[in-house]
């Protein structure tokens, strides 16, 4: 199962919902103001570093560049994927839940 | 219910009246009973504030919605799930939701609760068994 | 594979309708099919031809019109959350007495229950707002 | 006491819209002047006279225009928002080559620089937003 | 100084960032889905009963009422006003600052 | 600035792109600086972002209006305040941002740093200075 959350973890309970809620295995991707999330050295990256362990997480390439986030910034683990692995993401899940 | 029913999960995050999101969701869950499809609905993060009694919009003037929330076990949507951790992150019990029934056409009739509070747990088992989630 | 997809958002105010149109367009060159485009909620505000975004920047409106001219694409705008925020088109107009319309090429107006349809006929529903 | 009231998101998906009606007929109840309401942002959506909510629900754009009316009050729509978001007066329409125009009795469009004066001239600036 | 709040303490940051910066002795108004930070018993109560050590603390009854919220249910020290109560704390106060 | 100026401060709370309260809050700043008031911007929460280098849009297709913000200077919007809380629960410094500056006339044209980096005390104290605070 797909997750995506496209909300910023400073601002929004998105993500915390979403790794309360998802179950071991899913995949997420970060997309949008969410792509904050993947970024190294935040107070948020304790909570992504647990995350990965349960979960495959994804970043939106093009959100990450539009907002100035170079790949080296990244959590490790944590994989870019254009709207095109976007496409396939989704295609390839089960289903697909948007934390709006 | 027909064989080819969907499994369709409307997961409701937020609070009623700051935004539409819960009253035009509801709206499509009305619309949506008369497709004969599994229909179920969550209450998750603000969303459980929704399901709060004694709502009253005069001094505000906006709409109520609350008691459409009423009419859901007419349209067969009795499967209500409320997340227990949020609820209690929120200073909330059961007894400050609406009561809700719907009347089980399998069990004589009989007038049965539409709210089921589930834990984070059961409610993960859940999203995993649907075919379309939305979200409001 | 069928697709679906919902937007929730007017273009500009957040980023929704960029990422629905992208995921669109995408989805679309690898072959896939788009079962229709639902516009919700403030979504529906995607739909009129009245706007005149900044020439500097990405025209949203004629994007999704051009998009389904392209694409033979179903770009339906949920009639209840259109009339809240005066969305119409000459129907709608002769209907509650108008004398204006603003929809925009290639969009239509229609019920809720198209979105249900949608849910039922794709294979996955994408979901794009705030 | 002078008030300057900004609305910064449309009509329903937010309450920034009620609340801001509600403070301004509370102020002007009170006896206070209303140096101008500004929308801005999505809240230029509160400016189409093409709504038509549903009969038991306020009508937020009439609310609006009824108490500009009543109270001379300055509604001012922020040109470049209205532009983005498709809310045009019969100037823009004839500018942009729109063929229709959507914008309610009562409110004006004009330029970002009468935020700027609301600010100089009002003694409170109350801003109304998500 | 005023400051206004809109949002649900549950979903958003911006209490939190609100009590981070308004100075000791000005006042707060709870609006919208702000006021959900006046319940008792619930997981922000406890940064409420903190904040109103430095602040005056107010919420909109209308808010309330439209939410179900009844009077019982507020942290005590909390105050309801309506919004005339509102035009007057925005009034009295030397300016205002709404967290959006 | 004339004697009856009065002190706008623009808080900026939100990252760009996902909203457009960023690039529209900018365009009042832009237009605001012909109205001859004292004006300061500050960068609180996922504000900070607004100020990141290395913005490219190209791929996503949003207009890229980070730029915009090296015009300040020449408006006479030099003073931007960035919460050092926010830049540092955000894993950012100093060096993450923008390089903006302005000619100070009053010390021989010479070019200045237009950011300066400041705790919640000193943020806290600078808003109550203000007359009008806008919040995006």
């Amino acid at each position: 199962m797909l997750h995506t959350i496209n909300k910023s973890p400073f601002e929004k309970n998105s993500l915390d919902t979403c790794l309360r809620l998802a179950k071991s295995g899913s995949e997420i991707l970060l997309l949008e103001d969410g792509v904050y999330a993947a970024i190294k050295g935040t107070a948020v990256e304790p909570k992504m570093r647990q995350a990965l362990s349960d979960y495959t997480v994804y970043a939106l390439g093009p959100d990450l560049k539009a907002r100035g986030i170079e790949e080296d910034r990244l959590i490790d683990g944590i994989e870019v994927v254009g709207y095109d692995g976007f496409v396939d993401l989704a295609a390839n899940s089960d289903r697909v839940q948007s934390w709006l | 219910m027909g064989n080819g029913a969907k499994k369709f999960m409307y997961v409701n995050r937020r609070a009623p009246y700051g935004t539409i999101y819960a009253l035009e969701g509801l709206e499509v869950v009305l619309i949506g009973a008369a497709f004969d499809q599994d229909v179920c609905m969550a209450f998750v993060d603000d969303g459980v504030f929704q399901l709060k009694k004694g709502q009253d919009t005069n001094e505000s003037n906006m709409k109520n919605f609350s008691p459409t929330y009423r009419a859901l076990g007419d349209y067969d949507v009795n499967k209500l799930y409320v997340e227990k951790e949020s609820l209690e992150q929120r200073g909330m019990s059961e007894d400050d939701l609406l009561e809700l029934t719907y009347e089980d056409e399998e069990d004589d009739y009989k007038e049965k609760p539409s709210i089921r509070i589930v834990n984070k747990e059961e409610l993960a088992d859940l999203m995993e068994q649907q075919d379309v989630i939305l979200n409001y | 594979m069928k697709f679906g997809i919902l937007v929730n958002e007017g273009p500009y105010q957040h980023q929704a309708s960029d990422t629905a149109f992208n995921f669109t367009k995408a989805a679309l060159d690898k072959g896939h099919d788009i079962v229709r485009v639902f516009f919700y909620h403030d979504g529906v505000n995607n739909g009129t031809r009245l706007t005149t975004p900044p020439q500097d920047d990405r025209n949203l409106v004629n994007q999704w019109s051009e998009l389904a001219k392209e694409h033979e694409l179903d770009l339906v705008v949920c009639v209840a959350a259109a009339q809240r925020r005066g969305i119409v088109d000459e129907d709608e107009a002769k209907r509650h007495g108008k004398n204006a319309d603003n929809i925009a090429e290639g969009f239509h107006i229609s019920g809720l229950g198209q979105l249900i349809e949608m849910g039922i006929k794709a294979d996955r529903v994408m979901a794009f707002g705030d």
